[in-house]
């Protein structure tokens, strides 16, 4: 992005923060989203059954309010993709990630869905999920255990009710 | 004049489907709720296993096969290095041997586990599924203290064990196995023991014995079709030879006895692993392995009972450090073949009891 | 002593087809040329006593100058173990597929269609199983190279039916 | 025993409160003022009850499987639903290309508007029906059967394999319950004599009829279940086969409508079946009559929740002979049962 168009779009921005119903209801929306965000259930391998695990008894998921797994991904905001990314899944992938609605976000779980991990080099394989969708965190491991899970959806909650935050931390400011 | 006539209904199930275990793709033809025709697709979760273990030496494959069966990843590492070990002759200690057969069993446990849990699940029995996975949580405890992973736990090597388990793994362990008899009871009493559940699964797929026996399938899908077969008492590996365990067989062929079949299965894991923790002896756990594994030049097949299935391993060495060809026989890829066969004219309901009943894990199937 | 009642067989099996019989790592391998695959499957499946009749595993190996279909036979009656090896051309590698025997050679076959691209006569819906429907090459082939990661991370577009 | 009685009367002297500001407190416009403010009330009712039963919902999956459950936003996590249904309002609203608009849209607002005007003939208290209807029961179960073709509506109009599934689920399955449904009631009536869900109520004066017409009660319960579409009679939404049913395609708020309406439609089932059956607003302790009256509904939807978590899904075969061999006849059986009943009582009573 050029350093105009960065500039005008953050002077845009100022000026929408001075507007108080605007940005009231904006923080208000992005509380909301924060705390709810219902991932669309798209265990792709090993990583899935960790997040099974994180749904269960022990690590319990649902005290963030994260549990209603969708099975549509219409009506889900976050897809965890918990595994490896074949390049024959890859456009399916994508095609679930256009039907969810906005605003949405993505993780991408274990080592394969955020650089190909132990696979990479294969012939049927994507380096990552960042190839096909925008990923907003990546949680390392293989497989992640299910706290590093709750802990990237947390680092997600952070990020989304904190926009203008997150946009500092980025700046380096 | 119009012309009325009826469509079959062309249903595409998966990848991204709840109940398709990972990424298992089904095309369905419905007429109204009863299943016409199955055409099962798989693949999308192919990573080129069999491909990378030619460019990866002898040692560095065993965490792949961690990423076969995930349920089960123990059983298959020992599957692997067994398979090493026969090509290259090596004896391994006995206390290797033992502890072997201990984590083994404790993943035939966790893998039947999550068996009845996903069961459960595919038919929305909720509680079920959390209490299975609340008891899974015990034996991902003991891995974790052993190999300090939950999942891919890799802690077998060509020649003996990675470690010792600490001492805080022996308690855990007996407390584990004291416990079993109260969570089968939990899950019989909450799941098996429902009316709607056995409605649900019994008298349904029906899969006869001469037609598990013609499509190769293994495992407990064979078992439950009233054939006694297992590799653990037919050609005994490992040590499998000195305890004293049954092979739960049923003859009711259907969805009930493919799952409950499975709990049988976890009381014998559970007599073998008492008798394996009775007997351990003292001593090293890793046998004398070169440095640089170089089989001879030659093939090996060695199979072993899976959870799930048979897992074999055939590796054909020319006498370098990479194995030139490294074929894995995965069980529930060819018990998959039953699916479209004795799914049809049942329900769809019931194909996705059927689908669970079968365990099928697509990191094995799809390699 | 099983061993070589079930050898005794084997050999006798082998004169028929011309094959040859090895034993590697005690276990006893048959190797045919692909013509004679389904009438060496069939006699070892009908083995009077001691019968091989259940096919464990069937998978492709590329042996550089020529591809294998090599079949792991067992029992579920007893120990007897054989395998058998049937050396294919590999500028026309076409088998007889032994569907017909056993159901359960269905996904097997297609897997080693797909792997290795060896052509099993008969069987009744031979496609690629793992690979999507447009992919070229036979991945586990020895002559086969895999793209570049660069190649690879191009999205390819959803085909049809996918 | 008057501070009682003001609690318990406390809404109707607020009524009286707001019709005496008119000039004539029975005027028409005094009657719309009413009419506006009941219809407000139901309203809040539905989303309160919905916003409310989600997070009790949650709470009890957990309970049932022996975790927390929400528990960090707010106060043991009672702002969850809040932030859910915040969440809802905010997200994209797509409409799949191919769905029949009209139908696709109008499906949800129809759902969401029948727990409304079937909330609206409950009495919650003594005198406290917004619409005081003297066919209440038959009102009631016409209204509620009208949710079938809104679920065809959804799932016809989503065009979506999935959706048309369980559309065609819902009717199969909504239409067989509803007779069971209304034959187990016909037993109350024929003991009342009066359709009227007041009077019903206060026929239950010193025996609530859960005792006279145990059958009935069981055989209202699960048709119930069934008819809101409740686990274990869930296979309109089945997520293990259909995906989400007729609301697969549906996005935010228009599926926080389904949502709402499915709990609103709990509620309201909930709700006739304490009043029918569980005695209404009334109660022996010495407690405001609309307190009884919610407790009553509490404790069946925490039971529909507890089966929820609890029971597979039954196949839609068996769901089917259920409904059409065992329900049907149970509910005749107690139909001639009652009429027999009632022939002896009169007989010996001489009435």
């Amino acid at each position: 992005m050029d350093v105009a168009l960065e500039k005008k779009l953050r002077d845009d921005e100022t000026l929408l923060e001075k507007n108080i119903l605007v940005t009231n209801i904006d923080k208000l929306l992005n509380w909301a989203r924060g705390h709810s965000f219902w991932p669309v259930t798209l265990g792709l391998a090993c990583c899935a059954i960790e997040m099974m695990a994180t749904g269960g008894p022990r690590y319990d998921i649902s005290r963030f309010g994260y549990e209603v797994f969708r099975a549509s991904p219409r009506q889900a905001d976050v897809m965890i993709v918990a595994g490896t990314c074949t390049r024959k899944m890859a456009p399916l992938l994508r095609r679930i990630y256009d039907q969810m609605p906005e605003p949405k976000w993505v993780i991408a779980m274990g080592s394969c869905a955020c650089a190909g991990g132990p696979f990479v080099d294969s012939y049927s394989m994507l380096a990552g999920a960042d190839k096909i969708v925008p990923v907003d965190v990546y949680i390392p491991g293989c497989p992640p255990r299910p706290e590093s899970l709750l802990y990237g959806l947390l680092q997600l909650q952070f990020k989304v009710s904190n926009p203008a935050k997150v946009r500092l931390m980025k700046h380096g400011k | 004049m119009t012309i009325e006539k009826t469509e079959e209904l062309l249903l595409n199930m998966g990848p991204q489907h709840p109940s398709m275990h990972g990424l298992f793709r089904m095309v369905v033809n419905l007429e109204g709720e009863t299943v016409t025709k199955i055409d099962p697709k798989m693949g999308y979760l192919h990573r080129g296993i069999e491909k990378l273990a030619e460019s990866r030496t002898y040692s560095q494959f065993i965490p792949y096969t961690d990423r076969l069966d995930y349920l089960a990843s123990p059983h298959n590492n020992w599957a692997y290095v067994q398979t090493v070990e026969k090509l290259m002759g090596l004896e391994i200690p006995e206390r290797a041997e033992y502890l072997r057969v201990i984590f083994g069993e404790l993943a035939r446990i966790a893998s039947h586990q999550v068996c009845i849990a996903s069961t459960a699940l595919d038919m929305a029995g909720w509680s079920a599924w959390s209490y299975a996975f609340r008891d899974r949580e015990r034996i991902c405890d003991m891995y974790e203290m052993t190999a300090g992973s939950r999942l891919t736990v890799n802690n077998m090597r060509i020649g003996g064990m990675s470690n010792e388990p600490p001492a805080e793994f022996w308690p855990a362990l007996k407390s584990f196995l004291d416990d079993t008899p109260e969570m089968l009871e939990e899950y019989n009493g909450i799941f098996f023991g429902n009316e709607i559940a056995q409605g649900r699964l019994k008298s349904v797929g029906i899969l006869s014995k001469e037609l598990a026996e013609n499509l190769s399938i293994t495992g407990p899908c064979l078992r439950a079709s009233g054939v006694n077969y297992d590799v653990r008492k037919a050609e005994p590996y490992s040590i499998y030879d000195r305890f004293d365990f049954n092979v739960p067989v049923r003859y009711g062929c259907d969805s009930y006895d493919r799952t409950i079949i499975r709990m049988d299965e976890i009381v014998e894991s559970v007599k073998i692993i008492k008798q394996a923790v009775r007997d351990i002896p003292e001593g090293p756990i890793m046998a004398k392995v070169p440095k640089v594994i170089k089989p001879p030049v030659g093939e090996v097949y060695h199979r072993v009972e899976n959870p799930k299935g048979e897992l074999g391993f055939y590796i054909v060495s020319d006498g370098t450090t990479k194995p030139a060809r490294l074929r894995i026989r995965a069980g529930t890829f060819i018990n998959l073949q039953m699916l479209p066969i004795v799914s049809l004219g049942w329900k769809i309901q019931d194909v996705v009891a059927i689908f669970a009943t079968l365990d099928a894990v697509l990191g094995e199937v799809d390699k | 002593m099983e061993n070589k009642v079930l050898k005794e067989q084997v050999e006798k099996l082998a004169a028929q087809v011309n094959g040859e019989v090895e034993e590697i790592i005690g276990e006893l391998v048959l190797k045919v040329k692909a013509s004679y695959v389904i009438e060496t499957l069939k006699g070892a499946k009908s083995f009077p006593n001691i019968p091989c009749d259940f096919l464990h595993d069937l998978c492709g190996v590329d042996g550089v100058d020529h591809l294998e279909a090599v079949y792991q036979l067992t029992s579920l009656r007893g120990p007897q173990r054989l395998r058998v090896k049937a050396i294919i051309d590999r500028e026309n590698p076409v088998i007889d597929s032994v569907t017909s025997i056993w159901q359960g050679a269905n996904f097997l076959e297609r897997e080693a269609y797909d792997m290795f691209g060896i052509n099993f006569k008969g069987h009744p819906n031979l496609k690629r199983i793992y690979m999507w429907d447009d992919f070229e090459g036979y991945p586990l082939r020895k002559d086969y190279v895999t793209e570049p990661i660069e190649v690879r991370n191009i999205v390819r577009t959803r085909i049809e039916g996918e | 025993m008057d501070a009682l009685n003001t609690i318990n009367n406390v809404f109707l002297i607020i009524a009286a409160a707001i019709r005496s500001l008119f000039a004539d407190p029975h005027s028409v416009w005094a009657n719309l003022t009413m009419d506006v403010i009941n219809f407000i009330i139901v309203v809040i009712i539905v989303v309160l009850a919905a916003l409310i039963l989600i997070l009790l919902e949650r709470k009890v999956a957990g309970w049932t499987s022996q975790r927390p459950g929400p528990n960090r936003l707010g106060p043991r996590g009672w702002f969850q639903t809040i932030a859910d249904a915040l969440k809802l309002m905010g997200k994209e609203d797509i409409t799949p290309a191919g769905a029949d608009k009209f139908i696709f849209k109008i499906a949800p607002m129809i759902i969401f508007s029948l727990p409304m005007m079937t909330l609206a003939v409950i009495p919650y208290g003594n005198g406290m029906a917004p619409i005081n209807l003297d066919l209440g029961i038959f009102y009631f179960l016409a209204i509620s059967a009208i949710s079938t073709v809104a679920f065809v509506m959804a799932g016809w109009g989503s065009n979506n394999k999935y959706s048309l599934l369980g559309g065609m689920r819902a009717v199969a399955q909504m239409i067989s319950y509803e007779i069971p449904l209304l034959f187990s009631l016909l037993g109350v009536v024929m003991i009342t004599q009066s359709f009227n869900l007041g009077v019903i109520v206060e026929a239950q004066k010193t025996v609530p009829f859960i005792l006279i017409q145990p059958l009935a009660f069981v055989i209202y319960i699960i048709a119930g279940l069934a008819e809101v579409n409740r686990a274990p009679f869930d296979l309109v939404e089945a997520d293990q086969e259909v995906v989400a049913g007729p609301f697969t395609e549906y996005t935010g708020l228009r599926w926080g409508l389904f949502f709402l309406g499915e709990y609103g439609n709990m509620t309201a089932v909930s709700a006739l079946a304490a009043t029918v059956f569980l005695g209404g607003w009334q109660g022996p302790a010495p407690i405001p009559g609309w307190v009884w009256f919610w407790m009553k509904v509490g404790i069946i939807i925490f039971f529909m929740m507890w089966a929820r978590w609890t029971f597979p899904r039954i196949r839609i075969d068996h769901l089917m002979h259920l409904a059409w061999k065992v329900l049907l006849p149970l509910s005749i059986l107690n139909i001639f049962l009652t009429g027999l009943g009632i022939y002896i009582y009169r007989l010996v009573m001489g009435g």
